[in-house]
């Protein structure tokens, strides 16, 4: 059980997906200028990435490794990734419209998000088992969302500040991001995990 | 005849800005004195090439800004910072560190952000720890206080090292750092009590044989106490003032003290105690001058109790389980992050509107 | 014809830079911009990548109906990345190593998928290869651009470990420029990346901006303006 | 063997993928396009054509179609802004080619040489001007919107566009434009500025 | 509705044959060369450490995979064995220090049959460059330090860093980089010494997956 | 509120609350209010705008050169908020248009001018001397006819205010003044206090309220002693005429800004906030000025309309400061002049206090309803603000807004023109106090901001809304177009149609009669009837021109121009026009080219 607290932990803090690791930067960048996108797109890559952690780790356990087809890897997985994507749209579409409307437009954007690829990779390297893969599937997303709403609240005040002209938008997004990450080094070291 | 036209209120309560600032540097004195008489000259002069940098660096980003550089050099904001700045670091660190750091605070952090009021983050703690992070070695280079000190420098000693890195008898930093431990031959280079707590601690000794250290004739260790008290002394004179309210110290140290004293009640030989925690590192600085500057930390009065609150828990996880022995600054930095999320939910109720939120 | 080419060139480099405009394709961008080598080979993989994949589908693109366009797109790319990452496997094996991950995550570089929805898709082939040319070495330019800069601070070197992309010779390459004692180590660390880049797009957005004064100076073309009602 | 078997494998995932992709197409096709009546809801609708199309709604639908969202002097920035916000797209200023943003101004004929001609009747795209053949005409200022489609046409030149003139109930707290200030120095004059922003 | 889904999945899955066939094609191309890019990389560390003279037996293969992660930091670790003249001549052990600075350290440690160390080198690391990085030997020849040093004891005080009373240097500012190495060898040092014959006894056993090895260092 | 008690001479039973927020800027009451209220010469020429309350314009009901009477209707009490003025004192009136406002924005508006005979002579004065016994509706009626508004701030009319209050339980009536320098209810509180305890009853009988609270700030206690007196005076008789458990009581407040607006002191009196978007009605409050309540008598009992009020004229450059009863219209240059105002360089002369009035541009402006105080104080004394820095979020603001918002929240977002943001952080509900101005240490000037911002918010409803109708029209008249050009091509249609047909019959024709049929036709067939086809040909041709005029591009107007015989001086002036316009053009358009 704390192996897992401290796997989640890791995963969310310590290796953070969008600061550490640098995973679904795009997205990160291309969603946060408001906190509701934000959020609607967090519950999205929450959802799918968790989602596409277990399905490619299953992919990966009864298909590519009996097998021994390890270069057809990176191929499987985001063909799982897009059916699992789709399939989201369709669950979500079907049963609630207003969910819809808030996740709609991200959940196309999700397919090239790379941290969902990256965890299913990942997984696979850490040789993640189908808990672990879970547990990791999640954190990173919690990660994920985490920083994305942060940085999307943040964003709404910077949009207010006096910005000088040439870094306004994307360079002080960047540069903000860049301090977030900063800030994240104070988690180095907290759990010692590889 | 004409008349002069203005918006009301036409009364102002006069109390500026730079009235203000002034006031926190009147309340650092009790504390850099304190680190003066402790550690040596190494803080004056860190003062003085921080405030000189910030200033030439804030009139040279109003400047290529469009900004009218007098206005912005007399409201004393950088003046802060690089005091806060300079009295953050190792007193001995080389000049390069200092003036990389100010710049980065000034240009980077408070300006590509718009300026005065508009940084999101602490200039001075994001420029603590970009040094941190980018110098380890610089930035863990404290010297023993004066009481334990083998020797400490004089005042052209100490300029000579923060420019050359020897005193003028040839001595290195590393070599002043040693301390007089009396029994032992060998002299052990200087760690910070905080720092020395957690290598020991990471070597499996409990925390009783940890505070057996030569550093720790006091309660939080020679010197650092006598500094977080001086401090502690500038920060009730603020609350006096009225430039600072009592919920962010108040709920910093709060926060801190409650997870210390569980801390110490759960596992007494691993986790230091109330009186370590507040009374090194920089606790006090913290509490009363850094978490409080009004730029970067929540608003309303619910906001800054989240805010401290959230500080102390961020400054005792990272001390405890983190990589870092001191982390005021990161602390400060991860709550940063969280002030507009922290704003956006703790508004406080407006007039008329009680049976909304409910 | 040619002024196709021309603006192909032009949106792939600077207008329409994939990195610096539409900021797709971050992730690789930041993390393995360590060092020049690293950059330069990832900035040749995601060409290579780009260019492929924008040839193939430009060439199938009349039989795929639109609703699977996606997944076919992304089966092509996928296909062409595994090539890339055997190829590089096979042939650069220190810089396979080095990348890492993110071989396979070009994949997800929505550049690329990016370039084959906005445009391979619609155009034929010869210039679909082209602009997966331009964009892929206006995204490599910017790779090798931040790759130096954080080198240069970081380690004080240009080219340190240009061998595993090209052999042992390439050794020779590496260029220590400046000797620091204390290198900035923020430059190669995670922060470092983020606000490198923050200073390339400002950067440009401040030529830019010099351009657009420069060009204010010139009159203003009047557009034509609709009638709403028809009068004489 | 086993890669065959591989292909085989992949070959099915990729199968039902297709097959739920297709099932998806067609349960779920996107139907109409609301955006328009949203891009429509944000501009003047002064209908004055100098973004190049025959109206507000054409250039709405323009907009969605892809078109830029800086055509629109009577909107000006903010609307734009507006724009930009509602489809997540970069604000860029004011296309300089389309005209650039000015005061609200209304349509007011000078009655005494107006011939009636109705021209500026049938260019009114609101119907705001009233009147007819060899009669005076007069615009109904509450219903222009200041467009200046009639200035045009009109043979003899007698409508002049007027700043909308200002009154107390619709002041925007523009301490600058009262008219009369007695500003001597230079702290004063930026002070009122700082009033004005 | 059926037609469409139909043709949709035969499109997909034909494009997924064609996908799948090139990569397997191109798989197996280039299958060789890999697994000899590979085997080469591995030999060149294991050459610096055990120099061709030392051996004339087929190291990448004359290997066992030990099973001690209390020693040796993680399960399943591979020992290369030299022999001349089927005579042992020299053992490379891979081992993890858990406790680096940030993450695991994996280090390459041969020792010669006594139980002498011949050489360590670093694998794969992530410590903090400028800092920690000086555990590698281009940057830094600390790791030479280990060179012909033997253990005496189990607990023997010379292994361990001079700031904790040891022989070897700590980096300034970054003793927790030294310190786990130092760590990881003493102990394989130390199991090396004492399990020396049983090492070159055992049967090979690790062939056939070179490229696992390799995917867990990543 | 529910506990309802006889007035026992005793405050302390009333429990305060408070509210949150507040400051305590320098009172300086002194010493305008050390003297009574003093009369003052009266000026030769009134200005009286015809709006000085909130609502609609009301008609004018004299012409220039009419002899008007003090008191008389100048214009109709009109409908919906509508009041009326009257004459201030009697004269002559001499122009009806557009003077300049007592108004923030120096803007003009319509109004009258009235030169004083100075004899001051009333008109006829019809009092309701005994209100009692009219209803209630007469009364409110009475109320309005005699232009009663709000003399506490925004110049609601009374009337209006009393009628549409359902439920009161207690009237509030609001001495509290908290603003620096105003002292015009304080003298008179002290000098009128038996008038407006008359004048609350009224009010009190017309709301049928429970309780009446006279609010009062400590630091009045002169007026707090005159109050009480008059109340104990006034309990003795009220018992004998109203209901016996009404509760009269002055309730005496901590002295902090701004405990007189009426949301704080209801809050301060009762605990309870009246709802956003809502009147202290909805809580059972009704609050009046003292001022108000004193207009109310005056106009009941002695039949006065609205004419005169008290006016505070103090600050430093004011050398005689005290408080006036001054005429309505008496313009302010008149007013200064009569206590000796020695203006400095840059001087403000300020409609208000010193944290919520407006500034002057020219003291040609008239004294209205709602003028309290013409505060003219020197630099020294209220030094203008400094520059303004950047906002450096200490939460200052935020400490002492009495609505709780977050005034540096509201500042950033409406500098950065984000409306929705405004919305959602309240900025409707800011009184506009001032007090976050006051303490703010950057000296922005924040009210002004959310003025700005308010205005700006109702100009883009406004802009929406007029954008909603134009959508419409230009709808609809595409429609119309639409319609019509459908029905022209029908026409067409149906031209062509009858031509063809017309046609096809005269081929007919000859061809019947080579077949040697009988020229009748068989069947008394329309389109084959060559009278009917020639009168479908003349239809069909008349529509066509129709259609070709409703279509064409040259106007009747202009042919008939070019067509004109060019002895017609009308057309030849047209058409000298025409050319004009013509040549006009054409220059601009070389101007243009060139
Ligand atoms: C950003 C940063 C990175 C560090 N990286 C390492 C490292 O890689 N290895 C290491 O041993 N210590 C590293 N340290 C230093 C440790 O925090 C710790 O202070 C040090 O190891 C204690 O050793 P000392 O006793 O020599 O000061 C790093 C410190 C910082 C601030
Ligand atoms: C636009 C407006 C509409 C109002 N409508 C009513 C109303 O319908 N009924 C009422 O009793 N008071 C109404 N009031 C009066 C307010 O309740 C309040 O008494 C008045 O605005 C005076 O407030 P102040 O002087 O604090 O600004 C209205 C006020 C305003 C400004
Ligand atoms: C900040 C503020 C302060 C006010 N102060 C007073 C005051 O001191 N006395 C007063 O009678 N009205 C004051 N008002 C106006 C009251 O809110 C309210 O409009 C008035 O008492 C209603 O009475 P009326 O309708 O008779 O004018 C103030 C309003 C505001 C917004
Ligand atoms: C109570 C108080 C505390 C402050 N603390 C800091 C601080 O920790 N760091 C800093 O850079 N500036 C500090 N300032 C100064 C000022 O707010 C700072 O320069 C702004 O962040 C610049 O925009 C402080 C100011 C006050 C009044
Ligand atoms: S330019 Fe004129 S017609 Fe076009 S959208 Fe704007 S207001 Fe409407
Ligand atoms: S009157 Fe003239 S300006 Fe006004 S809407 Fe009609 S055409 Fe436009
Ligand atoms: S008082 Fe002024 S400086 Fe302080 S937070 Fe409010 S607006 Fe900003
Ligand atoms: S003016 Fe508005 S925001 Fe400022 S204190 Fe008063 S109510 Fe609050
Ligand atoms: S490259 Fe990682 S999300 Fe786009």
């Amino acid at each position: 059980m704390t192996e897992i607290l401290l796997l989640l932990i890791a995963t969310v803090l310590v290796n953070n997906f969008v600061l550490v690791q640098f995973l679904g930067l795009c997205p990160f960048m291309g969603v946060s200028n408001k906190l509701e996108t934000a959020i609607g797109m967090s519950m999205a890559t929450t959802f799918v990435l968790t989602l596409a952690s277990v399905s490619s780790y299953l992919v990966n356990q009864y298909i590519l490794q009996p097998l021994d087809l390890m270069s057809l890897r990176t191929l499987s997985f985001i063909l799982v990734i897009a059916v699992v994507v789709q399939f989201t749209e369709m669950v979500v579409h079907k049963t609630s419209p207003t969910l819809y409307r808030l996740l709609g437009i991200f959940l196309p954007l999700i397919t090239s998000n790379c941290a969902v690829l990256g965890v299913a990779l990942l997984n696979v390297n850490e040789q993640h088992n189908f808990i672990e893969s879970i547990v990791y599937g999640f954190g990173a997303a919690v990660g994920f969302s985490l920083v994305l709403i942060l940085f999307s609240a943040l964003r709404e005040r910077i949009a207010a500040a006096d910005v000088p002209l040439p870094f306004k938008g994307a360079a002080i997004g960047m540069i903000t991001a860049g301090l977030m990450s900063l800030a994240f080094m104070g988690f180095a070291g907290l759990v010692s995990f590889s | 005849m004409s008349f002069f036209i203005a918006s009301s209120p036409h009364h102002h309560l006069r109390r500026s800005t730079a009235d203000l600032m002034r006031l926190v540097l009147i309340a650092m004195i009790p504390g850099v004195l304190a680190q003066w008489y402790f550690f040596g000259w190494g803080v004056i002069l860190q003062l003085i090439l921080a405030i000189g940098v910030a200033l030439a660096a804030e009139a040279v980003c109003l400047l290529a800004r469009n900004r009218e550089p007098s206005s912005g050099l007399r409201d004393y904001t950088a003046v802060v910072t690089a005091a806060l700045l300079a009295v953050s670091i190792p007193p001995l660190a080389p000049w390069w560190v200092i003036v990389i750091g100010t710049l980065f605070s000034i240009v980077i952090v408070k300006h590509l952000f718009g300026g005065v009021g508009h940084n999101i983050f602490n200039p001075a703690m994001a420029g603590y720890v970009l040094l941190l992070v980018s110098f380890p070695v610089q930035m863990t280079s404290w010297l023993p206080p004066a009481t334990i000190a083998q020797e400490l420098p004089g005042f052209w000693d100490s300029v000579r090292v923060l420019l050359f890195g020897f005193t003028g008898d040839g001595y290195s930093l590393e070599q002043i750092r040693r301390v007089d431990t009396g029994a032992m031959l060998d002299a052990v280079v200087m760690a910070t009590p905080l720092d020395h707590i957690k290598t020991e601690l990471a070597q499996g000794y409990t925390l009783s044989e940890a505070k057996s250290a030569i550093i720790f004739q006091g309660a939080a260790g020679t010197g650092w106490q006598w500094v977080n008290l001086a401090y502690l002394a500038g920060g009730l004179y603020l609350l006096k003032q009225r430039v600072i309210t009592w919920h962010i110290p108040g709920a910093l140290l709060g926060s801190l003290g409650l997870l210390a004293l569980i801390g110490a009640v759960f596992a007494p030989d691993s986790l230091p105690n109330v009186d370590i925690h507040l009374l090194s590192g920089a606790t006090m600085l913290a509490a009363f001058f850094i978490a409080t500057d009004p730029v970067s930390a929540a608003t309303s009065t619910r906001g800054k109790l989240v805010y401290a609150a959230l500080i102390g828990l961020l400054i005792y996880v990272i001390r405890t389980w983190g990589g870092y022995p001191d982390a005021v600054a990161f602390a400060v930095l991860l709550a940063n992050l969280c002030v507009p999320v922290i704003d956006q939910y703790t508004r406080p109720t407006v007039y008329g509107h009680h049976e909304e939120r409910r | 014809m040619s002024s196709e080419y021309q603006t192909l060139t032009k949106n792939g480099l600077w207008e329409n830079n994939p990195a610096l405009v539409q900021l797709l394709g971050l992730c690789p961008l930041l993390a393995v911009t360590g060092t020049v080598t690293n950059a330069l080979g990832l900035g040749i993989a995601t060409m290579l990548v780009l260019i492929g994949s924008n040839v193939t589908v430009s060439l199938v693109r009349n039989f795929v109906p639109k609703e699977i366009r996606i997944p076919v797109f992304v089966i092509v790319i996928a296909t062409f990345v595994t090539l890339v990452e055997l190829l590089m496997n096979a042939f650069t094996y220190g810089l396979y190593m080095a990348l890492g991950i993110f071989i396979p995550l070009i994949v997800t570089n929505c550049a690329i998928i990016g370039r084959a929805e906005a445009y391979a898709s619609k155009n034929p082939w010869p210039q679909a290869a082209f602009d997966g040319f331009m964009m892929g070495l206006g995204f490599a330019c910017v790779l090798v651009v931040l790759g130096a800069m954080r080198e240069l601070l970081g380690q004080g070197t240009l080219f340190d470990g240009a061998e595993m992309l090209l052999g042992e010779w390439a050794r020779d390459l590496r260029i220590q420029l400046v000797q620091f004692d204390y290198p900035l180590l923020l430059a190669i660390l995670p922060p470092g990346a983020f606000l490198g880049m923050g200073f390339l797009i400002a950067g440009k957005n401040w030529l830019d901006g010099r351009r657009l004064q420069k060009a204010q100076q010139s009159p203003v073309v009047k557009a034509q303006r609709a009638r709403v009602t028809t009068v004489n | 063997m086993s890669w065959i078997i591989g292909i085989i494998a992949l070959s099915v995932l990729a199968l039902v993928a297709g097959l739920i992709l297709g099932f998806a197409a067609i349960r779920f096709r996107v139907e109409g396009d609301p955006i328009v009546e949203q891009i429509d809801q944000i501009l003047p609708q002064t209908q004055c054509g100098q973004c190049g199309y025959p109206g507000c709604r054409p250039y709405a639908q323009a907009i969605a179609d892809g078109d830029e969202l800086n055509k629109c002097p009577p909107g000006g920035q903010a609307t734009i802004d507006r724009l930009a916000d509602l489809l997540g797209r970069e604000a860029k200023p004011l296309d300089a080619a389309h005209g650039a943003e000015d005061v609200k101004k209304v349509a007011v004929i000078r009655e005494d040489e107006c011939i009636g001609c109705t021209k500026c009747i049938q260019a009114c795209p609101v119907d705001a001007i009233m009147g007819a053949t060899r009669q005076m005409h007069t615009v109904i200022a509450d219903e222009c919107t200041g467009c200046d489609l009639c200035v045009e046409p009109c043979p003899v030149d007698c409508i002049d566009m007027l700043p909308l003139p200002s009154k107390p109930e619709r002041w925007t707290w523009n301490l600058e434009q009262i008219p009369v200030q007695n500003i001597t120095d230079a702290a004063t004059a930026q002070q009122s500025q700082g009033g004005e922003r | 509705m059926l037609k469409t889904m139909q043709k949709n999945g035969l499109i997909l899955g034909g494009f997924a044959v064609l996908a799948t066939t090139l990569i397997i094609i191109a798989q197996l191309l280039t299958a060789d060369r890999i697994e000899a890019q590979q085997r080469q990389e591995l030999m060149r560390t294991l050459n610096t450490l055990i120099p061709p003279a030392l051996h004339d037996n087929d190291l990448y293969s004359d290997c066992i995979l030990l099973n001690r992660p209390e020693v040796l930091g993680l399960a399943e670790q591979p020992v290369y064995r030299a022999r001349i003249n089927g005579a042992p001549s020299a053992v490379a052990i891979r081992t993890t220090a858990p406790d680096g600075y940030s993450g695991q350290i994996h280090l390459l440690v041969a020792l010669t049959p006594q139980g002498v160390v011949k050489g360590v080198r670093v694998l794969q690391h992530r410590e903090t460059p400028g800092l920690g990085d000086k555990i590698e030997v281009e940057r830094n020849p600390w790791i030479l330090g280990f060179d012909n040093q033997r253990m005496r004891s189990e607990n023997d005080a010379r292994w361990a860093v001079r700031r904790d009373g040891g022989m070897f240097d700590q980096f300034t500012g970054a003793t927790i980089t030294p310190r786990a190495v130092v760590n990881a060898v003493a102990r394989t040092t130390w199991f090396a010494q004492n399990e020396m014959d049983a090492l070159f006894q055992a049967p090979s056993n690790c062939l056939g997956d070179p490229e696992q090895w390799f995917e867990e260092q990543s | 509120m529910s506990a309802v008690q006889k007035y026992s001479g005793n405050d302390a039973d009333i429990r305060l609350w408070s509210f949150p927020g507040g400051i305590h800027p320098p009172e300086r009451k002194a010493p305008a209010n050390q003297a009574p209220i003093q009369r003052l010469a009266l000026a030769d020429e009134f200005i009286i705008p015809l709006r000085q309350h909130i609502g609609a314009l009301s008609e004018v009901q004299v012409a220039v050169g009419d002899h008007v009477l003090k008191g008389d209707l100048l214009s109709a009490p009109g409908i919906e908020h509508g009041l009326p003025v009257h004459a201030p004192t009697s004269g002559e009136i001499i122009e009806i248009g557009e003077f300049p406002l007592n108004h923030p924005s120096g803007l003009s508006g319509p109004g009258i001018r009235l030169r004083s005979d100075h004899l001051d002579s009333w008109g006829e004065r019809k009092p309701l001397a005994d209100y009692q016994q009219h209803n209630h509706l007469e009364v409110l009626e009475h109320l309005q006819h005699m232009g009663i508004a709000g003399l506490g701030g925004a110049g609601f009319p009374t009337a209006r205010k009393v009628a549409s209050a359902q439920g009161i339980d207690c009237l509030i009536i609001n001495g509290a003044e908290c603003e620096p320098y105003i002292a015009a209810d304080d003298r008179l509180m002290r000098e009128h206090a038996d008038e407006i305890v008359r004048g609350s009853l009224i009010l009190q009988w017309l709301t049928h309220a429970k309780s009446i609270l006279i609010a009062i700030e400590d630091n009045k206690p002169e007026a707090i002693a005159a109050m009480r007196n008059a109340l104990a005076q006034a309990n003795e008789n009220t018992l004998a005429t109203q209901a016996s458990e009404l509760a009269l009581k002055v309730v005496v407040i901590p002295t902090k800004y701004p405990s007189g607006g009426e949301r704080q002191l209801t809050q301060i009196l009762t605990g309870k906030q009246v709802p956003a978007n809502g009147l202290p009605a909805d809580i059972g409050i009704l609050m009046h000025n003292t001022g108000t309540a004193w207009a109310v008598c005056r106009a009941i009992d002695h039949g006065e309309p609205l004419l005169e009020r008290v006016v505070t004229l103090t600050g430093e450059a004011i050398r005689r400061p005290c408080t006036a009863w001054v005429p309505l219209g008496t313009p302010v240059q008149h007013l200064l002049e009569q206590v000796d105002f020695q203006p400095e360089a840059q001087q403000r002369v300020i409609i208000g206090g010193p944290m919520m009035g407006f500034t002057l541009p020219h003291l040609q402006v008239p004294v209205i309803k709602t003028t309290n105080c013409v505060l003219a104080p020197t630099r020294k004394e209220l030094p203008p603000a400094g520059p303004e820095m950047p906002c450096i979020r200490c939460g200052a603001c935020a400490d002492v807004c009495p609505a709780s918002l977050l005034p540096q929240q509201l500042y950033w977002l409406a500098n950065a023109n984000d409306y929705d943001g405004l919305k959602a952080h309240h900025l409707a509900d800011c009184i506009e106090c001032g007090a976050c101005a006051y303490v703010c240490p950057s000296e922005i000037p924040l009210v002004q901001y959310y003025r700005q911002a308010k205005a700006e918010m109702r100009e883009q409803a406004i802009e929406h809304h007029k954008a909603e109708i134009a959508r419409q029209r230009f709808e609809a008249r595409q429609a119309r177009l639409e319609r019509e050009k459908q029905e022209r091509l029908e026409r067409h249609a149906q031209a062509a149609k009858a031509r063809e047909e017309a046609l096809a019959a005269r081929k007919q024709q000859p061809q019947a009669s080579d077949d040697g049929a009988p020229r009748t036709p068989a069947k008394p067939d329309a389109n084959t009837d060559p009278v009917a086809s020639a009168v479908a040909r003349a239809k069909a041709r008349k529509a066509e021109r129709e259609a070709a005029r409703a279509e064409s591009k040259e106007s009747p107007a202009e042919s008939a121009t070019e067509a004109a015989p060019p002895e017609d001086p009308k057309k030849a002036a047209v058409a000298a026009a025409i050319a004009r316009a013509k040549a006009r053009k054409a220059a601009k358009q070389k101007d243009e080219d060139s």
